[in-house]
């Protein structure tokens, strides 16, 4: 892991509080599934924070975050509040998504993180899209679409990084290579393991990037949202990571080598980071440790709110299945100049 | 008022709704520089320019889910689906991301979604290209469907559409294109969900909607011959279905006929018969009967394809055999 | 007769037609060296080998496609969608390609092909992932549907349908995988388009499937204590329907209630509906009911998932508004 | 156009005959279209015989092909007959699809032409089917799958081509780039128009060959089956072309440039080798008159074969949409042993 960055102090320890944050919330997330707390599928980020972080400290509060259903830590990384997302996988109203979506479908329009979809490759069409709606409006936002090495044979990836060349959409395509798609390692689903090399088909640059190094990850999304700022299209990046724990809370991990757990383990981005931060003498013992209990006071919080919270009403389930029809308003909406604006 | 083709009620509708709102923009295969596999998008390109009408590789499932994106960020895509026997390979886009989106973020996203393609059997185009696929998007909670019939409800019902903030599948049907009809003008809208008595009747009532209700509208001229009189009613939007407009007609005639050009199991006849059932078994002289296509692939031969396909004849017989 | 779970039952009428014939091969995501998603195909990659138990990338519509491909060259595959959500990224090729093939080319070609893949709510899965996609399949004529409720009609249907020579798409209910019952040995096989009296009874006829049959039991034993005989018929197989039994049955009953999780508008419910009465109106002493899941995309939340999917209460109370 | 071949005389007229036939019976189709005798969607593939003959003379009798709707030319290439081609768009009972299919959907199993089928880009999972049908019989076929530069954008593509790699298939997938897909050039709709070079994301051989040329079509695809029966796997081979016509009978081209086609004109793979094998002595004008009047005398007795045949019973409308269910015979069928035949 290399500290040659320009980053500050600050944003160091922040990017390191926000992998700590995720790391511990899916920990706590993972005992309240435990506890029966919540339900569903419910997929843990535990071992990949670094790619969420980093990528997401790449890109401005009003760039878009777009994403599948592993997505706690992206969610937490894009800066929705912790209550919420705990509040949405126990269901109650107070949830990210008013306890309608669960683990799997957080969404927080406010943060501009345009939804969890559990339905592989799913959201890659919808983040072109996304882009689309920006370069219509002449707007200067990027979308960052994450999804696993697993939806890169999904024919949505191809038909999506296609169109998004096409029309040089200010795309991020950023594939989080955790090694495996449930219990299917890429090499047994995927012919081109290289990742990253897929962008050949679609003559758009490409990068691979340890996904272990929140460092690395931020500079080379920075990189591709610098080309999409500049109206040059769509990247592909491979951030090669790896998750710890089994695809969903109900998967024994039964498919994995023990070595092979323990080399990925050994690069485990938050210690490392923390070794380097002090090593480096670039913050104390003493910083870190109030980090932590930082981090404690939040989760406890955040689990208190959760608890406490109120389910949804059960007169709300047949409500805003729909929007309101456009004959109830009939009026014409005013002419917008979205194309020109004043 | 003009005389228009349902075409080019529907062409006038897009350019009207590209006018006033410039959220608005269509897409899909061969939408501009084509003018449209049926033309429906003639000049559009020219008037409005590529970043608004937009050619798509076949690509359905991006076609559709872009649009969807594009809807999640604030404009309010058109997009074209050639045939709806590609929506087939967007079903995915459409049924597990448009319809769903609004509900299971808790109302935070609108999709304010038009999906316009057509349907229509009878033109010796084989199995794979000849069906109706009413009843997969009526099934689904989330989505609004629509299927106008006349070049004014061509053009009411898709501007109406365009400005709604809800996904719609708005399903043409490619032996109207060429139809003609009178056609209001610039301020016309039709409300979504409201069925229309197309001709009025006393003894039997024919339930219909897009190509459907020209043969109910000879069956209905050939039961006249008979001394029957058959009310009519144009569905115009099958999700949510108008039961308001047809139990009153029921309520009048006793006995219903439902006309349909897709298969018949699975039919949205069924639907509508169950309703009409729920809502009072006293209201019927008679079982409900449907019309619809045979369940079969549509085979090529124009003779076999005309006997999988409904008839005014068959309205009538049906309707005679009720007595 | 041994007990076995509905899931291990599956498994060994896998178990035994692929060991009776070297033709029958599986497909799908994580079926081989994780077992299945579900376990259902447990075991079977290290006594078959992986040139029969193939895992295959997440791509539902090349999978599908390559099984049609795989039995357009004679082969007998069974391939597993993990669950009917994904169903959709595939349905062109089940629609428009396993569902014609045999008749567009004039039965030159056999399409003997085994779409397994589980349905089922109730487990807080959200929108995306519970729902039941039943009507899509019925409706197009080419597809047999089956969805079978206990361990030994899973194990019985899924020999047969292996044998057969149609396309076939076979729902499991991911909610009965654990459920234990007595499963008959290595000879046994059930017909396709038979319904069974699942228990007799004399003044109301439940019709139910897959999950909704053990909704419509508990209802009958709550029935029961009210005095009212419930008869209980599992269809079993969904297309072709089989309108003899069901028929029978309303003769003895005339009072009918159909139960099904699937949302309600177009549900398969109305279909039957209307063919029982399209045999007779006079069968019914009462208007046909049905009870099933509500018109929403499936919210996570316990409760509101609890609510808007139908229960034993739901039925028992409409058979006593019937009355 | 090269001649530096090892075909004899016999060879080479045989492919000149092919290619002009396919030629004769499309113009033939168009008149019987005009006429009504023929409807539905009439796609024709005037301009494309190098392409279709050159391919199937590369493959055997029982190899498989599979295509798209455009297929009337690779149905005669493999061998179909004329009479029940022609009958078949005519929709006679004695058509190759009993009627049944139509111009876009001919199959005719004996000779292993599997069908055309009409959603594009739907043939290409069929392929991959086909081929895995092959190597789990261990059989030594291939499967030659053609489709145009249109279907190289559907998602299908790239998940049969993951799925042949992985698998490694013997199927040759033959794109048949005709510049256009309907109104639409392939560089508006395909990001990298090389087509060939999409093999980059599967690790698989790739060739571009001139579609105009017969004989190097031939050579390409002979190398890639070779390959294939080989055990190697796929193989993605471009041929550009052009079609002379309208997308189909109802287009009326107006999206071209006249000069573009004229440029094509030139190329067109027929006279041009007419005048190659004329001028290089390898036949006399005589044979190849020969040839006219046999293709000529065929094409008349197919149109007259349609015209004669009678309609499909309308009671066969409900017939064969199901084969008989399995429990109607319930022996199970005796244990064969495919795998490893005696
Ligand atoms: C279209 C579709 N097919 C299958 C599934 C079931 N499924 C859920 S997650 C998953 C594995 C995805 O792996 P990957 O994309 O690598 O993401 P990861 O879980 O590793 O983050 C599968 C097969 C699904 N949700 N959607
Ligand atoms: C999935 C699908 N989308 C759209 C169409 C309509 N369509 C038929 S042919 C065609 C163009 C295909 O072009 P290409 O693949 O290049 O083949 P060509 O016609 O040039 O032989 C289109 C868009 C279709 N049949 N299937
Ligand atoms: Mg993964
Ligand atoms: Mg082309």
């Amino acid at each position: 892991m290399k500290l040659e960055t320009q980053l500050t102090t600050t944003e160091l320890l922040n990017l390191y509080q926000k992998m700590l944050l995720i790391r511990e919330f899916e920990e706590k997330a993972a005992q309240m599934y435990t506890q029966g707390k919540i339900s569903g599928f419910t997929h843990l980020y535990i071992g990949q924070e670094a790619v969420a972080v980093g990528a997401i400290s790449a890109i401005l509060d009003h760039d878009y975050v777009i994403t599948a259903y592993r997505e706690h830590g992206q969610a937490l990384a894009k800066g929705c509040d912790p209550k919420e997302i705990m509040a949405e996988l126990f269901g109650k109203a107070t949830g990210v998504s008013g306890g309608r979506g669960g683990s799997m479908h957080l969404c927080d329009i406010e943060h501009r993180f345009m939804g969890g979809f559990a339905i592989v490759a799913g959201q890659l069409p919808l983040a072109v899209g996304l882009g689309l709606s920006i370069t219509y409006k002449k707007e200067n936002d990027v979308v960052l679409c994450l999804f696993g090495d697993g939806a890169v044979n999904e024919g949505a990836f191809h038909e999506s990084l296609n169109l998004a060349k096409l029309w040089d959409l200010p795309v991020i395509f950023l594939c989080e290579n955790n090694q495996y798609a449930m219990g299917t390692a890429v090499s047994r689903a995927t012919s081109l393991t290289n990742i990253a090399q897929h962008a050949c088909s679609y003559e758009i640059p490409s990068h691979r990037v340890n996904g272990m190094d929140v460092l690395a990850v931020r500079e080379t999304v920075e990189h591709a949202v610098r080309y999409a700022r500049a109206g040059h299209g769509p990247s592909l990046i491979e951030a090669l990571t790896y998750r710890y724990r089994g695809h969903s809370m109900a998967d024994p991990l039964k498919y994995r080598a023990a070595q092979e757990e323990e080399i990925w383990q050994e690069r485990d981005p938050i210690p490392n980071l923390a070794q380097k931060l002090i090593e480096q003498n670039i913050t104390t013992q003493q910083a870190m440790d109030q980090i932590q209990q930082e981090v404690t006071q939040i989760l406890e919080s955040a689990v208190a709110f959760a608890e406490e919270s109120p389910e949804p009403p059960l007169d709300s389930l047949m409500t805003r299945i729909y929007e309101p029809f456009s004959n109830q308003n009939p009026a014409p909406p005013p002419k917008k100049s979205l194309l020109n604006p004043q | 008022m003009p005389e228009l083709t349902y075409r080019d009620a529907l062409n006038e509708a897009l350019r009207e709704e590209m006018e006033r709102d410039e959220n608005v923009f269509i897409l899909g295969e061969d939408v501009g520089f084509y003018q449209g596999s049926y033309k429906v998008s003639r000049g559009l390109l020219s008037e409005f320019g590529a970043e608004r009408v937009k050619d798509t590789p076949i690509a359905e499932e991006v076609i559709i889910g872009s649009a969807i994106g594009a809807a999640m960020g604030g404009l309010r895509p058109v997009a074209e689906l050639m045939t709806v026997n590609f929506s087939l390979l967007a079903m995915d886009q459409i049924i597990n991301h448009a319809a769903k989106i609004h509900y299971m973020f808790n109302g935070q996203i609108k999709v304010p979604l038009v999906i316009r393609t057509p349907q229509g059997s009878g033109k010796q185009l084989g199995a794979q290209h000849s069906q109706q696929f009413e009843t997969y998007f009526v099934h689904c909670p989330g989505l609004i469907v629509i299927a106008p019939a006349t070049p004014a409800d061509a053009k009411g019902l898709l501007k109406t559409a365009i400005r709604d903030d809800n996904p719609i599948v708005f399903l043409e049907n490619q032996n109207l294109y060429g139809m003609k009809g009178e056609v209001p003008g610039h301020d016309f809208t039709l409300p979504i969900g409201k069925a229309t008595v197309f001709k009025e009747g006393q003894d039997v009532t024919l339930i219909a909607y897009s190509n459907s209700l020209y043969i109910a509208q000879q069956a209905a001229s050939e039961l006249n011959k008979k001394g029957i009189s058959a009310e009519i009613i144009d569905l115009r939007t099958l999700q949510p279905l108008d039961m308001e407009t047809i139990l009153a007609s029921v309520e009048k005639t006793h006995r219903v006929v439902i006309v349909s050009e897709a298969w018949k199991t699975g039919n949205i006849a069924a639907e509508i018969a169950m309703r009409i059932q729920e809502a009072g078994f006293d209201l019927l002289d008679a079982p409900i009967q449907r019309v619809t296509a045979k369940d079969v692939p549509m085979p090529y031969n124009k003779h076999l394809e005309q006997a999988a396909l409904p008839h005014a004849a068959d309205v009538v017989d049906t309707v005679m055999a009720m007595a």
